[in-house]
């Protein structure tokens, strides 16, 4: 039996299971064939407390173009057990057009699940991978929906030869048989998905993770130093970027906790290397008044925060947009800097890359804001451009006399002697100073050198970078971070639908960019202001900073259900 | 005013800044800036090429003093600051500085975790038992019964021995000193300097604003009757019966510094796409 | 006051440096005593002070004099050569204070040039060069001269008016 | 000669030297001797960076009435002698009116200070001291200013007895024949104050710093226990209360530094004790993450925070109100809590006794920003009325099968178990928690439990005591902390001018009250906010929490330069 | 389910709160959960007189799963909560838990500082050389070499030795326990309980899955050769050449616990008043 494609340009898809069931692998085999096969999309996943055996699921989005979006609910959900599935059900999204399946053995469908109404289907899961020596249920799961999303037997094989291969040929084959005795257990079951569309040539695509694409855009951008201390959900980050930077002479150290990371990154950049630390929340917090000597003392510095959910210790495997307060206005005293965010998985590559720039250039802390969702979620994307944002820290490159480390200059930006340079020789401090660094209390210094620290932001040219803006219309949604993907297909679906909708996610959060947004909000009668924190934060910070010639609303929720495009969508058709 | 006639060696003055020091006349500080730029002067080390990195507090101050490179930074991070600093950069002599509020309280994780990681840095304390800058608070080498106004009639507790905890923690170096004696405290820190890995030189320097008392010290210093020791449970045994006045090298360990596992690769771009192709 | 029972001072041009050494550094001292009073805006002490520093800076530029007559080419090192916490004439930090009065710094002068005075002709007494005993007995002869100069100018200040018992601005809190 | 006085109900004098000259001594014994005759009036200072025999000032305003405010300008300044005078002396503002006292053999007059074209009057200070022995130049000052604000000799001999007595009656002597021939040396000047007012009953009024103050209010409110990390200027608060609480059987310990001192209090207010620490800036920032531990965990705890010059180490003995961001923003994720200001020195009483009653009736951190300016001034002003805010914790009383810790009520408020009761057992997390504790990841559970955290804090009913809302006018003048004195001040000009301004001084900065703020501003075309920040953080704060009806506009400037009221009123003059 | 005949004695299970740990079936945490359990009912505490308090790890969940009252702090902090909640309540019994990371990494300093402080606290560290929670870093006490993705081919710095370094600070007890024998291991903690001052015990407690080579441990310990001294620098000796595995108390200590310099007024009000009339 076939059936229409799930919807024309995507099929969403989640695989749940517990206790080592193997749904992630599941997950993951899925996505990669299907990237291989030339779909888009994004897989993320969702976790119970356990460190191992925890329940589990595997979120994959498939689609025809690239988007950074989930869907308003999922296509298929093939749970390999329930076990605890309550935990995460409301992260699972269906309607009664979806389909369930499940095992037969498995008992029956928990009533979270089952009063979506969708479709239920209960194949003999675990009895069928018996079949097999070494057979296991999640191989069965991976058949049925490769049959699902009719992805060919070839791909699939290549890519479980390429995983699997070092456990030997054995364990390939019986994976193989197992994956194929799923395929014909879906015989009866929709195909939700078909690509029509050819395989792309080698090299054009790649799959990539939001933490992995943060510490590579970082390298490239051109950090050398990075001090780290492990945190959920930015210890890839770190993890990645200690394996790729030997490969350019640059270096990691584990640092005893964050107090000592943050000031590890900003010694490395005194010296002159471009130094960054990546942290979550907590750490954030820990890091903030030494963030702020970097302000004061003029040292660049990048500090990738992952957020996850709040207060405290929180929700640390969840997403949630809540650290914006505290990265903008965290730091004690008047203090400015820079804050940032990538609007998707792959976008935290250019971010990244352009925050090292950023921090460089106008020699101050950057701190870019990712989150857990795209962080950790694996996205299957175009092969990224290569960019170069030219000039960076501007130095001192010859010894002068009564060099004036502080000079009060017309940009606020001051060359910066690097250690070793003769008669650059100055003493960096978080005191307040005269243009040389020598400790002031005097009124005119303080006023001169906080005028400066905030003109060297304020006058930077951040080019187009500061902001995505798309579609013109008299409404717009105003977002940041990784709701930029639900918000762009909600304009889109409402420009089908005839309503014209502007989106606006702003990538520099920090300093604010008021002629750009004034232009950018021009013709615009209505903003929805869309994010995920309890208290509005991003609302609040725009009507702050800027001000607005139209009405505005906030349209937020905290995590870690994450905001889907059909909602933003009913927000604004119902904002009369 | 060289007394060499070779007029490029530079002498002490040339390490100073010519800043004028805030520190009350009197105090100890002034002393170890004095050992300081001698150490650095007769080890003709290249102004440019030291960084001289401190925290919060007097002592903290002594980096603007210097005419080397120089970090002020926060209260109780001036390790975590060296050691990025001279991670990133090996070829720098970096020199770090402080009080015992400083290094052995708010800092006292970094103090501990340095002397572990063994990172090539000069760790110098100006211990005057207290906290100047704050106006005379207990810091934890202060005696235990010592009066201030936050903690009347003393703290109550016993106060930390910073070689012992050093020793313990894997320092390479250590030694004593008294900046009423400048010419053996720099001839300490000149030994510390060029020691490999993390030295540690504690330097007894009076607060003669909250400690008078501690006019004293000049009459309680002696020499270390012994020679210092490699052998860290030799030396063990000696620091846990010292009385807090032997001055000298009290250890001089032979542990490798710390050395990253780095490949020293200069290759400026290195192309990671292909760990992504699917 | 130890005098260094190591020390051997052997030749004209060791003696030479050795006295350099000891005076420059006396001098340096002085200066930075001088600005450490200035800057707690204590002038008439750092006035004193900077007087002692250029005193002890014309000594040590009449000793650089007689090394040039003298034509000799280096002197070797002399640092370190006494075993004193300090040098026989360098002031002591510790002996300061933000309120001391002209007076107590006169008389922290006059214990170190008097000191300066025991140990060159301690010196002169042990050394066995004729030379340089010669030229150690003239140094001590100089220290005298100071003490003496010294020992007037403190006629000016007759009173001991010593006040820093009573500190009437306590100190303040900074950081 | 005598002359009106300077101005019907005030008189500012400044007193500065250096090294030990004693001006500190001489400003204190002023206004010790003013305040005993029936002055009211602060005494604040200004300093150079030494630890001792630095350069500073004593800057005294006395008035007939009490008020926080500093005046426009200095009516006199008495330089002992001028070293470093230039470090401050913008700190110091004359007019042609004023008078500058100074001392024939300390040189000329600095530039910086004779441009103001104040009249210089030159006596010889130094030498007639020296007439008597043991006779000091600040005690000639003394003499002049007594005679110029006409301070009888017998309230000042009885002052000197008591402050010096302990060194002997000589000294006393000694001290009174030098004021003598001050007041002789006053002779000709005018006389700039006179009080026609009885001298006040003993037990009437009172001198106390805002640090006092602070401290003596946390008591009041029932705080038992003290962690404490010394930092300037916040260390009289601990100080204070180290020797105060063992009277009460309360105690103080010292901390390692400021994550253990927060870390310390959390503990025993987890005890049932109520628990305070004190910080300044950078160890706010170094509590964040604990005070957001507060948050999750329901602890209620109070962390004053004296604010000195920022960024980073900044100006450690500079006032400054920068650190309003941080106090409300700085917590990573969301995590409501309360955030209140004293008005002026003696309101650190009040402020910090309700800021314990919210703390603990709210379960929930309370961060109190007081500032350098209102800390370590001193203030003469009326013995303070008893306040007793009534009820505190909620506390199970008796142990229940099943008991809910987080309970979600309608209050938002749940009883909280104090260790000891049998069956209240439970674990206080951090991590976001089901109602009883057990840590979820759950949607739901986040959900309810930030809506109650949130709740019981927008529900309480904080009576009046939110602001401090005086006058009435199409004009108001919106600030809070310190500055609230200026404003006052102005306001009050204003309306002698014609010109109705509203004050409007909010001691509540968070939750913020909405309803009350809407009913404060009806009739309100414009609003200035005054505040004493670089980047108008409060500005912004009030733009972003609340929807103004009207024009708004920030007087802003960063420290040290504290605001006068004349600014003020000529800003609105300005404002067409 | 009392195995006593008394039905008011309390056993260990009712020390068990009931939840579920989510640590890995295999871990050493379980064990550590059954010996403390074991020792407070050997103790006949009552559970609303203990309070069980922890920072952030796998073992840091340790306090929810008893029936005492809990408190699960922030990474690294939880000695300062817990010497908070002591001196403050005085007549508690507070058990400080956690993991290596979060009490010798982050909360280092703390460490330190409450053993010198002395504080009448139980610590007990479930050390099991690793970062389990974030996935298998290094912690302090991980060997130099051991590899991990954060540190390719190890951090290459030498571990840590908590026992040495609490011995320094001032510990008042110190002993060292393996989860694999939870009876020994519950008899430790007892006495730790029972010993006035800071007693500090380290459990060997493995990670299955990021230390599957710790099985081996189980082959490793043995008990303490010889008897634990109350003379600090003979257990310092011991302690210097200990390879990790000598199980049982080591150290038992004489020092005064700290008392709060409080004069025990039960006053409810005091009039400050007439400290600041003028
Ligand atoms: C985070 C933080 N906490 C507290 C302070 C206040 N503070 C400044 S210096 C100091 C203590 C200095 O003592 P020490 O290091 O012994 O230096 P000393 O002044 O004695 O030389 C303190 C507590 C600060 N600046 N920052
Ligand atoms: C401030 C902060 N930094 C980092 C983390 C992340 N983190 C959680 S647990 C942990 C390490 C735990 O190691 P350990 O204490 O040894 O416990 P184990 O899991 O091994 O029992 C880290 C780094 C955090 N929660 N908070
Ligand atoms: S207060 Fe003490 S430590 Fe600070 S400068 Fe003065 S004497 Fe030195
Ligand atoms: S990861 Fe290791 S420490 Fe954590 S629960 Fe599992 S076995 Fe235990
Ligand atoms: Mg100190
Ligand atoms: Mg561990």
């Amino acid at each position: 039996m076939t059936q229409e494609l799930a919807s024309s340009r995507s099929v969403s898809i989640a695989v749940a299971g517990s206790g080592g069931a193997g749904a992630m692998t599941t997950g993951n085999l899925l996505f990669d064939v299907a990237a291989k096969q030339g779909w888009f999309g994004t897989l993320t996943r969702t976790l119970g407390p356990q460190i191992r055996g925890g329940e589990a699921a595997a979120m994959v989005r498939l689609t025809t173009a690239p988007t950074s979006s989930p869907d308003d609910f999922f296509h298929v959900l093939l749970a390999i057990d329930w076990k605890n599935v309550e935990r995460f059900a409301a992260e699972i999204p269906l309607t009664s057009d979806s389909i369930i399946i499940s095992d037969v053995d498995g008992g029956d469908v928990p009533e979270v699940i089952s009063r979506s109404g969708a479709k239920i289907v209960q194949l003999p899961i675990a009895k069928t991978a018996k079949q097999i020596k070494q057979g296991r249920p999640n191989m069965i799961a991976l058949g049925i929906l490769a049959e699902m999303v009719s992805l060919p037997e070839r791909t699939l094989s290549d890519m479980l030869e390429k995983k699997l291969g070092r456990k030997g040929q054995e364990a390939v084959q019986s994976s193989l048989d197992t994956i194929k005795l799923g395929r014909e257990l879906a015989a009866d079951l929709p195909v939700v998905a078909k690509a029509d569309f050819e395989q792309p040539a080698p090299g054009e695509r790649m799959v990539i993770s939001g933490n992995e694409a943060a510490g590579w855009g970082a390298i490239k951008g051109g950090i050398r130093f990075v001090a780290a201390y492990p945190i959920t959900p930015a210890t890839e980050v770190l993890e990645w970027m200690s394996s790729a930077l030997p490969k350019l002479g640059g270096s990691l150290v584990q640092a005893e906790d964050e107090l000592s990371s943050i000031n590890m990154a900003i010694g490395g950049s005194y010296g002159g290397i471009p130094s960054l630390t990546a942290t979550s929340g907590p750490g954030l917090a820990l890091m903030t008044e030494s963030i702020g000597l970097a302000v004061a003392s003029e040292v660049p510095v990048v500090i990738v925060n992952v957020m996850r959910g709040g207060p405290s210790t929180g929700l640390p495997t969840k997403s949630e947009q809540s650290d914006l307060n505290i990265a903008i206005y965290g730091l004690h005293g008047d203090a400015p800097h820079i804050v940032t965010a990538p609007m998707a998985v792959e976008d935290c590559l250019f971010t990244a890359q352009w925050s090292v720039h950023l921090a460089e250039s106008l020699q101050a802390p950057a701190i870019m804001l990712s989150d857990q969702f795209m962080g950790q979620a694996r996205a299957a994307v175009e092969k990224p451009e290569e960019i170069d944002f030219g000039t960076k820290r501007e130095v001192l490159t010859e010894g002068v006399e009564g060099y004036e480390r502080y000079a009060v200059t017309d940009s606020g930006v001051s060359p910066m002697a690097i250690p070793g340079l003769p008669g650059g020789q100055y003493t960096a401090d978080g005191l307040e100073h005269s243009p040389t660094g020598t400790p002031s209390t005097q009124d005119a210094h303080h006023a001169e050198q906080m005028d400066k620290r905030l003109r060297k932001l304020t006058e930077f040219d951040y080019a187009d970078h500061w902001a995505a803006i798309e579609g013109d219309g008299d409404i717009a949604i105003v977002t940041w971070g990784s709701t930029t993907g639900a918000a762009r297909e909600a304009a889109e679906r409402l420009r089908e639908f005839g309503i014209n909708a502007k989106l606006i996610a702003i990538r520099l959060l920090s300093p604010v960019q008021p002629e750009k947004m004034a232009a950018a909000l021009a013709g615009v009668e209505k903003m929805l202001v869309v994010e995920q924190t309890h208290s509005a934060q991003f609302f609040r910070y725009v009507r702050a900073q800027y001000d607005l010639p139209c009405q505005a609303k906030a349209f937020n929720r905290a995590g870690p259900i994450i905001i889907r495009p059909g909602e933003i969508v009913n927000e604004i058709k119902n904002w009369s | 005013m060289n007394q060499a006639a070779s007029d490029i060696a530079l002498v002490a003055s040339d390490y100073k800044s010519g800043l004028k020091p805030v520190w009350c006349p009197g105090c100890g500080d002034y002393s170890v800036l004095q050992a300081l730029t001698k150490a650095m002067a007769s080890l003709a080390l290249k102004p440019e090429d030291v960084a001289v990195i401190s925290g919060i507090g007097c002592s903290s101050r002594i980096p603007a003093y210097t005419s080397t490179y120089g970090f002020h930074g926060v209260h109780g991070r001036s390790l975590a600051l060296s050691t990025g600093l001279k991670v990133a950069r090996p070829e720098l002599t970096v020199i770090c500085t402080g009080g015992d509020g400083d290094g052995f309280s708010i800092g006292g994780n970094h103090f501990m975790h340095a002397c572990r990681r063994n990172v090539d840095i000069t760790y110098i304390v100006m211990d005057n038992q207290v906290y100047g800058m704050t106006k005379g608070q207990a810091s934890p080498t202060t005696d235990p019964f010592w009066d201030s106004a936050l903690t009347p009639g003393g703290t109550g507790v016993s106060p930390f021995h910073p070689l012992v905890i050093a020793l313990a923690s894997g320092a390479n170096f250590l030694g004593r000193a008294f900046s009423g004696d400048p010419k053996g405290t720099a001839a300490m820190i000149e030994e510390a300097i060029q020691h490999p890995g993390f030295s540690f030189v504690q330097i007894l320097s009076p607060c003669v604003t909250y400690r008078p008392d501690q006019k004293d010290w000049r009459n309680k210093v002696r020499p270390a009757p012994v020679e210092a020791t490699s052998d860290p449970a030799r030396a063990a045994r000696r620091l846990m019966t010292d009385d807090g006045f032997n001055i000298g090298p009290l250890y001089r360990g032979e542990r490798e510094p710390f050395k990253l596992n780095q490949n020293n690769s200069s290759t400026e771009t290195y192309d990671f796409t292909g760990q992504f192709e699917v | 006051m130890t005098t260094n029972e190591h020390l051997k001072l052997e030749s004209v041009s060791e003696m030479l440096a050795f006295v350099l050494a000891v005076e420059t550094e006396a001098s340096e001292r002085y200066a930075e005593m001088a600005e450490s009073m200035d800057a707690h805006n204590n002038t008439k002490v750092a006035e004193i002070f900077r007087e002692m520093a250029d005193i002890e800076e014309l000594h040590a530029e009449g000793v650089q004099r007689q090394v040039t007559e003298l034509n000799l080419e280096y002197l070797p090192k002399a640092d370190y050569k006494w075993s004193a916490p300090e040098g026989p004439e360098t002031g002591d930090f510790s002996d300061l204070h933000y309120l001391m009065t002209p007076r107590e710094a006169l008389l922290l002068a006059l214990h170190n040039e008097k000191r300066a005075a025991v140990y060159f002709a301690d010196i002169a007494e042990k050394v066995t060069n004729d030379d340089v005993k010669k030229m150690a007995q003239e140094m001590a002869e100089e220290e005298r001269e100071h003490v003496q100069w010294v020992e007037k100018w403190l006629l000016d200040y007759p009173e001991d008016e010593n006040e820093w018992v009573e500190d009437v601005d306590p100190p303040v809190e900074q950081g």
